[in-house]
């Protein structure tokens, strides 16, 4: 049984627009009988933060490409993607990059 | 084709004292800056890369061009500021859209490439292109009231293609004509590109690759993340490449290379 | 003096276009920008502020100058650059030494200062100035590969007097001249510093007052370091202040507003 | 007894000039009988880090005025200054401020 656990969920780049345009969320999971990882943290956001269009956000069970994950400052590619479990105080960061100039 | 050269003149000792002074630079990182060449890809808002003109709505940040440009094309206002500003460095304005046909040959003859475009194709053409021809690429953007810098293809880093296999769906692509941006924020990027260009051209080298800057305006807060190594199974610059030519990227990435916008109008 | 507007003009509409849809600014940010001015503080190597004229070893970071420029004042190249790039903009230049005679009266006409000036006495002189005014001070600062920013005296944030109390022994200041700087930073850090002058002026707000900006161009890092509140005890913004007008700021730092070295060659 | 500690210690703004121009110290401070505090430091870096010109750095016991001490990216005086107790890891920088343009 995982305890609750708090992260900082944060949305930038301009994906925090489909999140009511807030950029950073102090975001308590609750207990689940498994660990939190990625897959699972998705499906929450989906269910919890997400408002509105969500195939902009999630393709099938992971973000769109163009969207970059970070875990603690961290490309995800080297913290194992979906599969990563979560810690007590983690920062995930998904950022949509920009092409602009 | 710049020759080597052995030693300073005069006159760039006298406008380059300040920098000779600092041993991380040094003559040896002048003279080396001397003879270094850039390409420099620009996209305006709305139509390909170094074939836009100058418009009004470019002034709040493009600060390459005067009032008096407006109309002119960018290339050419951009050179004409430039030669004003250091006459001593030689400028070669390309008034033409960067094409698969056009971009490898380009880019084989420069040492390093700047990405200024607005657009995911050229994002990526330019990207290949540099994989292909083995040139560093220091890639900026910014869009509302934030930006994004990375180098790539240097120094066995990443690609661009190595972060992006993928290209986002077009729905979900935001220009500055449609999403803004704040006029200083694009200066702030393009004044550290500057600065990870001047530092890979000089032999200082940059701290970038593998890494992103990413700055929000709005906290004032820069970020660097750590990206992913260059991938092995990466369609170009990994192991067993599958791309060895550029290809078509406007249906690569379902977009055009011009203003998404503009062609919905114009539908 | 500048009259607050309704609605802006349909030429400041086309400039302004991509920044006007950023709900962060909008119209209502736009228009206090349009009726905002600015004091921008800039103090050549070797000679104090407002009263320098362009020099060769300027160039490589002034981009405000062009080659054509030399020997003219550096206020007036300034301004006849930023009036091509807009000439709706008023520019006051001024071509005299900020001292503690003139330096409150000029601040007072003035919305937001931005501290540009290369040494310690000048320093102590503009946020002095600005406390008694009470105006924010957008400070920047470059030496060889590093940059600083604080804002001061704003939201009830600390001074420069609230951070350094004492000046730092005339022997360990080093200015451009001696110590160098490498062109683009000082770029960099300016481009930061309008950033904040706008935040500020457009009413966004600046996450700078009671932060530091530190920046190292070698490593490519950005750090936001928070400093101390508003000191109760300090001389110039605390409780009970002990100074209620400027002073004599070369014998308060020991040392001269012109070039130190230059001064030791003259002895 | 204090147990040994390791810190970073950096040097910037032209500090590092005084330490042959490193900027970034990786430190391990030896066990002695009374807790590390910023004091002592000082006392440590002068023996052992400072290569010339220590007044240069060092006035009194306190750093001389115009350089400014971070303790884990925090302005010393919010933390106690000369008193603070250091802890393991701790990352301290001590910035002379700039004021060239
Ligand atoms: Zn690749
Ligand atoms: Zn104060």
């Amino acid at each position: 049984m995982a305890a609750p656990m708090s992260l900082v969920v944060e949305f930038g780049g301009g994906a925090e627009l489909l999140f009511d345009g807030i950029k950073k969320h102090q975001v308590t999971l609750p207990c689940q009988p498994e660990p939190w990882d990625i897959r699972n943290l998705l499906k929450w956001i989906k269910q919890n933060l997400l408002k509105e269009r969500p195939e902009l956000f999630i393709q099938g069970d992971t973000v769109r490409p163009g969207i970059l994950v970070l875990i603690n400052d961290a490309d995800w590619e080297l913290m194992g993607e979906l599969d990563y479990k979560l810690q007590n105080q983690d920062n995930v960061v998904f950022i949509s990059t920009l092409h602009g100039g | 084709t710049l020759q080597a050269r052995a030693s300073l003149s005069l006159a760039e000792i006298l406008r380059y004292s300040r920098q000779l002074v600092l041993p991380e630079l040094g003559v040896r990182g002048q003279l080396r800056l001397s003879r270094c060449s850039v390409l420099v890809v620009e996209g305006g808002t709305a139509v390909p890369v170094m074939e836009k003109d100058v418009e009004m709505s470019n002034l709040h940040r493009q600060v390459l061009h005067g009032e008096a440009r407006e109309g002119l094309p960018k290339a050419l206002s951009a050179a004409a500021s430039l030669r004003q500003l250091n006459s001593a460095v030689q400028y070669v304005p390309y008034h033409l859209a960067l094409s698969p046909s056009t971009a490898l040959e380009l880019v084989r003859q420069y040492d390093v490439v700047a990405d200024c475009s607005d657009n995911v194709p050229t994002r990526y053409l330019v990207s290949d292109a540099c994989v292909l021809a083995g040139k560093p690429l220091v890639s900026a953007s910014a869009l509302r009231l934030e930006g994004q810098l990375v180098v790539y293809n240097y120094q066995g880093g990443p690609c661009y293609r190595c972060l992006f296999p993928k290209p986002p769906p077009p729905e979900t692509v935001t220009n500055c004509a449609d999403g803004g941006v704040l006029g200083v924020v694009p200066g702030i990027m393009g004044c550290i590109q500057a600065l990870e260009v001047l530092k890979i051209a000089s032999g200082i080298g940059s701290g970038f690759s593998q890494f992103m800057l990413m700055f929000d305006a709005l906290e004032g807060r820069f970020r660097n993340i750590k990206l992913r190594p260059k991938k092995s199974d990466c369609a170009i610059c990994g192991d067993s490449p599958t791309m060895t030519s550029l290809q078509d990227y406007e249906a690569f990435c379902g977009s055009s290379a011009t203003d998404k916008c503009r062609s919905l109008h114009l539908l």
